[in-house]
């Protein structure tokens, strides 16, 4: 079994940028970004879950198949959250109640 | 198991005796008969509940039973059909059986987690049927919000949680496929080597995998709301009830093809094995199961066309519905074309393949209609969708679960069924069926709801034809029952492979060893090469 | 209804538009399924297992015809996408002109109010060859307003308002149904529509109503509410003036707007906080609770005949 | 493999059913992905609910959410983030073959889960105390349409509950991991379990990391 064992020096360095990043995330919270505090926040997040994912889950040492899954399961997400507001973002586009 | 020729050897049923060594077993063969055993209750605790259905709906004024009743009686016909039946039906008892024996494996890659996924199926039909004694549910089987969360004052939380956890059986089972399939096929066996069965069962559970987990969740939330009163769905505080009609059908709609693709899968082996000729476009009816798969996500909006959603949404769904149909008849054109210049038997299994294609094809088209805007508004919430998707379900997936069974029952009990009598019995399904159902198109085009205890006069004549086909149905069921048992102790000898097929199931005894082969078969031809298995082949075509 | 029959009657100008996108439909899947069943019959027959040997030889599919079959379905299911969504298009925008009716469907009965006030139970009255538009509301869970004969359903949703619309095109009387599941009686949720000549409907409307009309109702509600110590005709109060409003297009806070119709009103009756107007403070309470959804569509009645929306500039 | 291939007496470390170590190994793996996959779409349909609603009532869910305590979420989630640097630490003194290690990592991410669960569990109490939770005696300051406050209170307890949920099993499958590897199960060769465990526990961190931003830090700057 050839495993690829990462250093613990590796495994701090994430750390620590994980919780600067929940620094970073939680003050940001308090300024005004307008419509894009929503958008920082997500990229923040998404930052995160990639370097949890890629670091300590060993994404970045996995099979093509394992990547494949992940993608997949971001993908499936991707399409439960984008038709369901198909429906509720056009709501209301040609002006009669209801449709 | 009377005669002692077939003692001498030691296969899968007579390694161990005894209760225990049944329900503590991790051989996916015996689990593969545990989950036979417990669906069979199901089916028929299903069908009884449409049995009294339909001898209500003889007459318009409802007087058999009152409507509360009758709304359970429905509600629980559609619960114990769909998630007690029809979808553990093929996947969790041919495919547990079979999959491991196609793919050269000794068995799934979880053994334990299988069983588990047998118990998880138990415990959710106990709770189910706890409800259903305690004084029934009568939501509909689709749990509509805010109807489930507010309005009914029946057993909704045990039937939710039992259906919560079938539903983990399903997602379990899926995963356990998923895994098998990538990791435990027998060398030699490549991905376009892998038999249609297995194929379709890959695509079954990625749907199991994918979707399953939101229709948990979305019960969870209407458990929520109506344990807690935290409302999610609640119009009341704001919440929008066609939200959960979107997470419902999210899951709801790709179960269909939990239930169809596996039927197709059967129905590949079927056709090649009693036409003794490779599946026409092997690679192309592989990828349609996968098409199926993942174009099923994307179609769900097409049970919403009158329910509020937005045009734009409506028109959206119509769209992507139409190309989910294209795998679907990909799939019947090369059936068709297997046939041509194939050697065909006409044995049972045989049988249903051809009731199956040609009953799906109905359902299949009629499903276009239901997929067209215009004409959905009108049928949607009628017998006509009701006759559509029993069209699929029963004709589809019941008669592909039946034909399944017929081929491999020899394989997994050793012994012969009657012929005359499973072909008599096929027949009568086929007409049964149609006579049940084809009348419910014109019901529902004329305008007859679904889901009605009582109904105007001019629909009786319709309704009378359903229910006398039903009763024919009801003998077709009941026939296999008999002579099933009675083949376990009298049925003819089944010889190694009774049908001259090709799969890696033929190449070991019937019954099966304890680990399927007794060495791990090494694969060399593509699926459906019959030049081996014939002895002396005279070329013909 | 005499004999029985296999399509239903067509009684408004959707019902040809979709029996003839049914009829197309019909036809490819007649020809289909005779296609496959023929070709299923005769191979099977023609190409019978005759001794146990055969080995037919194996043929490995060909492109072209993968393609072929493909294809073909697919554009046939294109056309029934554009048919099939044309008409679904047009059946979502009713015409400005029509009979406005509101619908309020409830455990189990459908209550219907027309303009003049007059009221139904399970009964709807109406003139051949007008466009009427229904707006649609549930008290408890989700029905829908479902007229075979004219081709329409619509879910009537709590919590919100669907529309749908049809022109009557045949005197008659025609069924009307519950088709969302709601309960115990959901069977029994139903009853007549009935498509009448213009004299006998007008006959009909004179007899009706004992009550004034919806907007005067409205304006009732309106006054006993006290609506009018804030939404003060000429703008001084402390809300927006209602006078004009609707169909216009609002200002919000936040920038957006929102085109002031029936779902807007109410909304803001029910829910006053979901959409502030530009210029005004978040200090309308609810009256969730002390208006029924009956009470909102007189409201949203007595709003729309405060005037039409003014050509040139608002009050403020 | 060999394709004389028999089946072989059964141990936890080569299963009846594989033919090697490594099949073994890719098996579990890949039925864990798999499975977190489920977990991505079952908190999937949540996400989905949030974002419905917070798009249609973005300034109540803006109120409520403000009157979360964001300085012990934001701990919290670095409790969090230190119990998966715990777990991947326990997992590579597994691959390592580190008895006392691995049992020394995964007591310190037991106690690390167990710290986040107090905490939230002391926030829900908090929850109680201000009627912050939704149900007929709910009621919250500062917003008009109280329904709209519930429903952000009705997702925060559905998806901060069903995380807590996660997190319980997580420390369940802590503490039977804790007790195999004291016993000296897990060496360099087999370590699957530790490997597969650290996988489902790192993901109750991603979702927690998504939850944190959606929950607690709903435009914090607007005045109150």
């Amino acid at each position: 079994m050839s495993e690829h064992i990462d250093s613990i020096r590796t495994y701090t360095l994430v750390l620590l940028a994980l919780l600067v990043l929940t620094a970073v995330t939680t003050l940001v919270a308090f300024v005004d970004l307008g419509e894009f505090s929503v958008v920082v926040a997500l990229a923040i997040a998404v930052c995160k879950m990639l370097l949890v994912a890629l670091f300590f889950m060993h994404v970045r040492h996995s099979t093509k198949l394992t990547k494949l899954v992940v993608l997949g399961g971001l993908l499936w997400l991707a399409i439960l959250l984008m038709l369901t507001l198909s429906d509720f973002t056009t709501r209301g586009w040609i002006g009669v109640p209801g449709r | 198991m009377n005669t002692a020729a077939i003692h001498e050897r030691e296969d899968y049923l007579n390694v161990s005796h005894g209760l225990k060594s049944w329900l503590l077993t991790k051989d996916h063969k015996r689990i593969g008969l545990l989950y036979l055993a417990t669906i069979t209750l199901f089916f028929f605790l299903g069908g009884l509940f449409a049995t009294v259905i339909r001898i209500e709906l003889l007459t318009p004024g409802g007087g058999l039973v009152s409507s509360e009743t009758y709304n359970k009686l429905f509600t629980m016909h559609g619960v114990t059909m769909i998630f007690f039946f029809l979808i553990p039906s093929i996947p969790a008892v041919l495919g547990n059986f079979f999959l491991p024996m196609m793919i050269g494996a000794r068995d799934l890659a979880f053994p334990r987690i299988n069983l588990i996924s047998w118990y998880l199926l138990v415990i959710g039909g106990l709770f189910a049927l706890f409800a259903m004694l305690a004084g029934g549910v009568d939501t509909g089987w689709t749990f509509y919000t805010p109807y489930s969360t507010t309005y009914s004052n029946t057993w909704v939380i045990a039937t939710a949680l039992g259906i919560f956890v079938a539903g983990f059986s399903s997602i379990l089972t899926g995963l356990n496929f998923i895994v098998t399939i990538h990791t435990m096929r027998a060398p030699g066996l490549t991905w376009f080597r892998m038999p249609l069965f297995v194929w379709a069962h890959y695509a079954t559970s990625l749907i199991q995998v994918l979707g399953t987990p939101v229709l948990a969740v979305t019960i969870v939330l209407v458990l929520c709301e109506r344990v807690f009163h935290i409302g999610i769905f609640d119009p009341a505080l704001g919440g929008d009830p066609v939200l959960f009609q979107h997470l419902f059908w999210f899951y709801s709609h790709p179960a269909v093809y939990i239930m169809i693709l596996p039927a197709m899968g059967v129905v590949s082996e079927l056709v090649s094995t009693f036409s003794r000729k490779a599946i026409f476009g092997y690679r192309v009816v592989a990828f349609s199961s996968v098409a199926i798969a993942v174009l099923g996500f994307l179609v769900w909006g097409h049970h919403m066309f009158v329910s509020g959603q937005s045009v734009f949404a409506g028109m959206a769904f119509s769209f992507l519905s139409y190309f989910v149909a294209i795998p679907s008849a990909i799939k019947v054109f090369n059936w068709t074309a297997t046939l041509y210049k194939g050697s065909i038997s006409w044995e049972t299994p045989m049988l249903y393949a051809f009731g199956f294609i040609g009953l799906f094809t109905i359902g299949g088209l009629t499903g276009l209609f239901v997929a067209a805007l215009g004409i959905d508004v009108h049928v949607t919430d009628t017998y006509f969708v009701v006759a559509h998707f029993h069209y699929i379900m029963v004709g589809g997936a019941i008669m592909a679960y039946l034909g399944g069974l017929h081929y491999w029952w020899p394989k997994m009990t050793g012994r012969m069924y009657p012929e005359g009598w499973a072909k008599l019995s096929a027949l009568v399904i086929f007409l049964g069926f149609n006579l049940t159902f084809f009348p419910q198109f014109i019901l529902g085009y004329l305008g007859m709801p679904r889901r009605y205890h009582t109904y105007p006069e001019e629909f009786q004549v319709l309704h009378v034809l359903s229910t006398a086909g039903a009763s024919v149905l009801a003998v077709g069921y009941a026939i296999p029952m008999i002579y099933f048992a009675w083949s376990l102790k009298y049925g003819a000898m089944a010889g190694t492979n009774p049908w001259g097929a090709s799969g890696l199931e033929w190449k070991t005894p019937s019954p099966p060893p304890l680990h399927n082969f007794d060495t791990t078969p090494v694969v060399t031809h593509d699926a459906y090469d019959y030049s081996t298995v014939v002895g002396e082949a005279v070329e013909i075509g | 209804m005499g004999s029985p029959r296999l399509f239903p009657v067509q009684a408004s100008t959707f019902a040809p538009d979709v029996d003839h996108l049914l009829y197309f439909l019909l036809a490819v899947a007649v020809f289909f399924s005779l296609a496959i069943f023929c070709s299923i019959f005769y191979f099977a027959i023609r190409y019978r297992r005759r001794s146990e040997n055969e080995l037919p030889r194996a043929v490995h599919g060909g492109m072209a015809l993968e393609i072929l079959w493909s294809v073909i379905p697919f554009g046939l299911t294109m056309v029934m996408f554009t048919w099939g969504a044309s008409i679904y298009f047009n059946e979502s925008r009713p015409p400005d002109n029509a009979l406005d009716i509101y619908v309020v469907g409830k455990q189990w009965m459908w209550k219907l109010e027309h303009l003049g006030g007059q009221r139904e139970i399970n009964e709807l009255h109406i003139p051949v060859g007008r466009a009427v538009r229904l707006t649609m509301t549930s008290e408890d869970a989700i029905h829908s307003f479902f007229v075979p004969a004219f081709r329409t359903k619509q879910d009537a949703v709590p919590g919100r308002y669907t529309t749908t619309w049809f022109t009557p095109t045949k005197a008659g009387k025609y069924h009307l149904f519950c088709a969302e599941y709601c309960g115990t009686n959901h069977s029994r949720m139903g009853g007549w529509v009935y498509v009448m000549a213009p004299r006998d409907y007008e006959t009909w409307l004179s007899g009706g109503t004992s009550g004034g009309s919806l907007a005067e109702n409205g304006q009732k509600l309106f006054d006993e509410l006290a609506c009018g110590n804030c939404h003060k005709p000429d703008g001084s109060g402390r809300c927006p003036s209602l006078t004009g409003l609707f169909g216009k297009t609002v200002q919000l806070v936040g920038g957006g707007t929102v085109k002031a119709d029936e779902g807007y009103i109410r909304e803001s009756i029910l829910q006053p906080q979901a959409k502030i107007v530009s210029g005004y403070g978040p200090i309308m309470p609810t009256f969730q609770g002390l208006v029924t959804e009956e009470g909102v569509m007189q409201l949203i009645e007595y709003i729309k005949s405060l005037g039409p929306p003014p050509a040139a500039t608002p009050t403020h | 493999m060999a394709s004389e291939a028999q089946a072989h007496a059964e141990t936890a470390a080569l299963r009846v059913q594989f033919d090697t170590e490594a099949q073994q190994k890719d098996a579990s793996t890949l039925g864990m992905w798999i499975f977190l996959i489920t977990e991505v779409m079952f908190f999937g349909g949540m996400f989905t609910a949030y974002t419905v609603y917070r798009r249609a009532y973005s300034d109540a869910f803006a109120v409520a959410s403000s009157s979360l305590n964001v300085t012990i979420g934001a701990i919290n989630t670095a409790v969090l983030l230190f119990s998966s640097f715990t777990m991947v630490m326990a997992v590579r003194a597994s691959q390592l073959g580190q008895r006392r290690m691995i049992v020394l990592f995964l007591v310190l991410t037991l106690i690390f889960g167990g710290m986040f669960l107090g905490v939230k569990a002391y926030e829900w109490n908090e929850k109680f105390e201000q009627h912050h939770v939704p149900g007929p005696s709910f009621h919250m300051e500062g917003v008009a349409q109280q329904g709209h406050a519930q429903l952000f209170f009705s997702l925060y307890f559905a998806m901060t509950g069903l995380h807590a949920a996660h997190m319980v099993i997580g420390v369940g499958l802590l503490s039977w991991l804790i007790w195999m590897a004291n016993k000296g199960k897990f060496t360099a060769e087999y370590n699957t379990p530790v490997d597969i465990a650290g996988l489902y526990w790192h993901f109750v961190d991603v979702i927690w990391i998504f939850l944190f931003p959606l929950l607690y830090l709903i435009d914090r700057h607007l005045p109150k």
